[in-house]
């Protein structure tokens, strides 16, 4: 195929992209669209495959197969509730893969590139590198590997970090000047321990944000990738994937009210000064599965507010089965989703759709407060930080400020979980001795079957 | 000398040689690459604030698929008539951005059949 | 040849000769124009469609008013140096595409004044 | 200024037109958004007088002088009743001007152009010509030259049309191998004969949508242009205004209930076997300003519905007048916008706001209509096709399924117009001889400062 024709199918690639985000914008839609953007894939990779530079195709081929082999087991395997680790990996690979790239055609080059090839070829390998180790260390915080949570934080972590990327910086206007691979590499590899550095230091309570954040930057790394082989696909799609992972780093710190700068570099850990748990635990009600089918029963308006405990319990499927019971007897039953509630935003979406619960029926957390006073039974299962009023009453907490769903504002809470330990921000939450407050103690799963045998029975 | 016009008497015989020699492919100047980065990422935030949280995980894991079109560069770097280590590299950057891309899509599209209706 | 990789030994050198005497700029290739005109294209309808009626009629005489880039292209050609005809035809585009700049943004202006409380 | 430095000043200036239209989404930052996009133009103009090829500047001084000076004074006394034919006119002049540059261009030529230029070429010169002459037809239909009025679309219209459509793509083809200036002016000659038959035979109830159109080829020609010479500042901000265009188009279409290939080859004039007036108008009950004021009095919502006539009397300011004395007896008034009420989308909200009403009273259809019956007095001013119940109940109407403000079910509904004669779809409104409506003959202007007068009085 003639360069031309290369470019024309780029182009038509990228009108794919674009179409298949538009897609996204509905649920109705969002299949097709997804499908849209894997056309537009396919359609950029045979008309690379067709160009007349690529000549031997052994491992090209060996490598899609491996690839394809790896992606399509993750993609089927993998459990629902396992997704931000998976996002997190797949990032990972995606920055590796802009790093090799540039790595592979510098070491290809033989003339003198220019200054801005140059630049282009380090950023890909910097942006690449700091996203495939943050990648690794937010995949191992998330799946709590042992060994992750052994890795401190040095001392003088934010020293260290900005001495590395000043000697990033040195480097190069080093390989400006010297155009040679070993230079390349060296940067790749400062930029792989400042990668390591920037995330290691990040509380798991924050991974979500960094995760995103790499989203944004395996996409600039492939635009710089692209700039590095004059490529409008890769500047094109990459740019739209750093502007999707942006748009989603600021949804959540909005949602968790904080700033980006305060995310990444702000200190982690609850706040020394806080009233501790044995402080606020003091009127701790518990209750039991009996006593909350009566409660449902005479109840007209129940809302089920999720978080991460729901996902820990893979509680979903019960939870659907326990709606259409609720429903079947008149009550009315909606969700309430927080934004940053579970691991990842739109988590708790994909869960409770993966039960087959209709997509309306999940509220956005303004929607729900708007009328919440009015809520006879609300449901907490396995969700703590994103329903502790603290962040609405206490100025001093590490999460005030934070909108939270008002669950304590419901004329009866019921807080699903196992214990009184606390959610991921590390903090004790006065909700659970709220006066209209009760616990139920047991795992998220069992709990909701409990309800669900005591509603048919009683 | 009136370049921008396209235009020029030396300058338009001495480009046609070249056009040849590359076969019409100029490599991109970095302006004209700016201009569609600034352009994409315009488009990009305009189309996914329209997005619904709702759908704010698929789109994480779809927008990752995406980011996986280095896979077009990793082709042409492990597809080069030279070999070598640079292939080996190409060969290595194939592999994980085919893991993105295939992975990224079909498990976007398992989360996304859930929403149908 | 690896021109996609925008490296190759033969053409490196007589790109880099080209470049010096074109001064780094090369004619828009059509598809690289064509690439931005979709992208703006796409931008367009998102950025438009998210504007008010009530704003619709100074968003037309204001997007008339930006029509009116054509006053770029319209000073290219009134100041070559071969003059003549050309710079004649440069002239009529001056005069016209300076009145749709100046009275398109100048009445927008009068317009959203009123809009301003 | 060198090459690339020029690019760049271009890309800036693209940013600033993007922020502009970005502004552009709410009132408040209208105004900025507006200067955003001048900046932006005279960014790209400064960099093009720097640029190397701009050796005279004679010619460019004394037309930016002449142009400056039209555009100016046009702008600052032009009323705002005549902004739509304020447009259509620098619609074309942009038109033309796109079509000189891009045949002062061709002129300058001496190597043999490639194809894709000579087709750009083309491009420009053809949509600048029918926007040119096109939007000429559109400004004397507007402003209702006679002479205008006197020129009829010859009988066989849309196969002349076409055989014009068909000789433009003949000529390209020969000027594709013969690229002579000589072809490009005949071409040019033929699609200024297109765009003045194209129009001359559409309606003037459906210049708006015209003038919209003829705005978004303006874009497209300054976009052609850009291939022409090369230049990314004229392709993106023409895309830009092309894709603004159309949406107009579309939205003035839809608020219609028409397609566009109606309107530019539909048939125009009332439908013959529609009733006649003398059949519609048996019920007409007229009443005085006394009547109103008594009605307005003791009247808790009003809604004031805007129409061309509002427009043509120039009674924006009466009305404010009006509004303030009954918002100061404590009455609720509001106003009921139609997408496409007078002679371009959004022409009633500019005159409105000229008067210093503030916007949120501006409500639009759907929201007005919602509550209409518990309108007390619904008061019309100048408002015809938009406010015909044809078109909601009468399949046969030429103007059926077009939405319209359900005037007619407010408990009273007061119409000022002059006289019975229709709107510009030329079709009698039952409306005015409804049960529940009364006439008030006489001047928009005269007949609201009278009903004023009465209503202090009484
Ligand atoms: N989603 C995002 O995008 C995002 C982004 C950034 C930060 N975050 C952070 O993540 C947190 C999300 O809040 P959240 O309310 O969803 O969760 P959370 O505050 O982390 O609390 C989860 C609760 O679930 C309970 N749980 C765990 N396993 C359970 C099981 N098997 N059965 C029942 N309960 C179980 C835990 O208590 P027990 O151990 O007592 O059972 C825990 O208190 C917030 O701190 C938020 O800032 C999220
Ligand atoms: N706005 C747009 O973008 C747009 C686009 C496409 C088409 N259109 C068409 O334009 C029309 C707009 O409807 P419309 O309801 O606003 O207007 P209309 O149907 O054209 O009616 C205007 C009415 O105003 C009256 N009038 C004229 N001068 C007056 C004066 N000095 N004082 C009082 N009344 C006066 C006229 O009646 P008298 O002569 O009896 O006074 C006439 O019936 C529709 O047909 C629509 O389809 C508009």
């Amino acid at each position: 195929m003639s360069p031309v024709w290369i470019n024309l199918s780029y182009l038509v690639s990228a009108i794919f992209f674009i179409l298949g985000l538009k897609g996204m914008t509905r649920p109705k839609t969002a299949v097709r669209g997804n499908l849209c953007g894997a056309i537009g894939m396919l359609i950029a990779i045979v008309a690379t495959l067709l160009a007349a530079e690529v000549v031997s195709f052994a491992w090209i081929l060996v490598g899609v197969l491996i690839g394809s082999g790896v992606g399509a087991y993750f993609a089927t395997t993998i459990k629902m509730e396992k997704m931000p680790e998976m996002v997190a990996l797949f990032n990972g690979f995606g920055g590796a893969a802009s790093m090799f790239v540039a790595g592979g055609d510098f070491w290809l080059r033989t003339g003198d590139p220019s200054s801005s090839v140059i630049i282009s070829t380090a950023l890909a390998g910097i942006i690449g590198a700091v996203t495939l180790t943050g990648s690794l260390v937010a995949f191992g915080k998330l799946a709590e590997f042992q060994f992750i949570k052994k890795l401190k934080a040095l001392p003088q972590q934010q020293i260290i970090n900005a001495a590395l990327a000043v000697l990033l910086l040195i480097l190069v206007s080093v390989i400006l000047n010297n155009p040679s691979s070993g230079w390349y590499w060296l940067i790749v590899l400062v930029a792989l321990v400042l990668g390591y550095m920037l995330t290691i230091s990040i509380g798991g309570a924050d991974m979500p944000v960094v995760i995103a954040l790499l989203n944004s930057y395996s996409g600039l790394a492939a635009a710089a990738t692209g700039f590095v082989i004059g490529n409008t696909i890769l500047i094109i799609a990459g740019s739209l994937v750093g502007a999707s992972g942006l748009i989603l780093t600021q949804v959540m710190c909005k949602a968790m009210n904080r700033s980006l700068p305060a995310v990444l570099f702000g200190s982690l850990g609850p706040a020394v000064d806080g009233p501790s748990a044995d402080e606020v635990y003091t009127n701790v009600k518990s209750t039991s599965a009996d006593e909350i089918a009566m409660m449902l029963e005479v109840a007209r308006k129940v809302v089920i507010v999720p978080g991460y405990g729901m996902a820990v319990a893979q509680a979903q499927h019960a939870v659907r089965d326990l709606m259409n019971l609720l429903q079947e007897k008149g009550i009315e039953v909606t969700f309430g989703i927080h934004p940053v509630a579970g691991r990842m935003p739109g988590h708790m979406n994909v869960l409770l759709a993966e039960a087959d619960i209709p997509y309306d029926l999940l509220l956005e957390m303004d929607e729900i407060n708007s009328d919440i006073e009015q809520v006879d039974v609300c449901l907490v299962i396995g969700a703590n930080d994103t329903v502790n009023p603290d962040a609405r009453t206490n100025p001093q907490s590490p999460i005030a400020g934070m909108p939270i769903i008002n669950v304590d504002k419901a004329k009866t809470c019921v807080v699903i979980k196992r214990s009184l330990s606390p959610g991921f921000a590390g903090i004790p939450n006065p909700l659970f001795s709220a006066d209209n407050a009760l616990m139920f103690f047991s795992d998220g799963k069992q709990a909701v079957m409990d309800i669900i045998t005591a509603v048919i029975e009683g | 000398m009136n370049t921008l016009l396209a235009f020029d008497e030396k300058t338009a015989e001495t480009t046609e040689k070249v056009v040849e020699v590359v076969s019409q492919v100029v490599p991109l100047p970095l302006v004209i690459g700016l201009t569609i980065l600034i352009l994409a990422v315009f488009l990009g935030f305009e189309l996914i604030t329209k997005i619904p949280p709702t759908l704010h995980t698929p789109l994480m894991s779809g927008s990752n698929a995406i980011s996986g079109i280095t896979l077009v560069g990793a082709i042409l770097v492990a597809g080069t008539e030279h070999g070598g280590f640079a292939a080996f590299l190409g060969f290595l950057a194939v592999v994980m951005a085919t893991v993105n891309v295939v992975g990224g899509f079909l498990v976007t599209h398992r989360m996304l059949q859930k929403f149908k209706r």
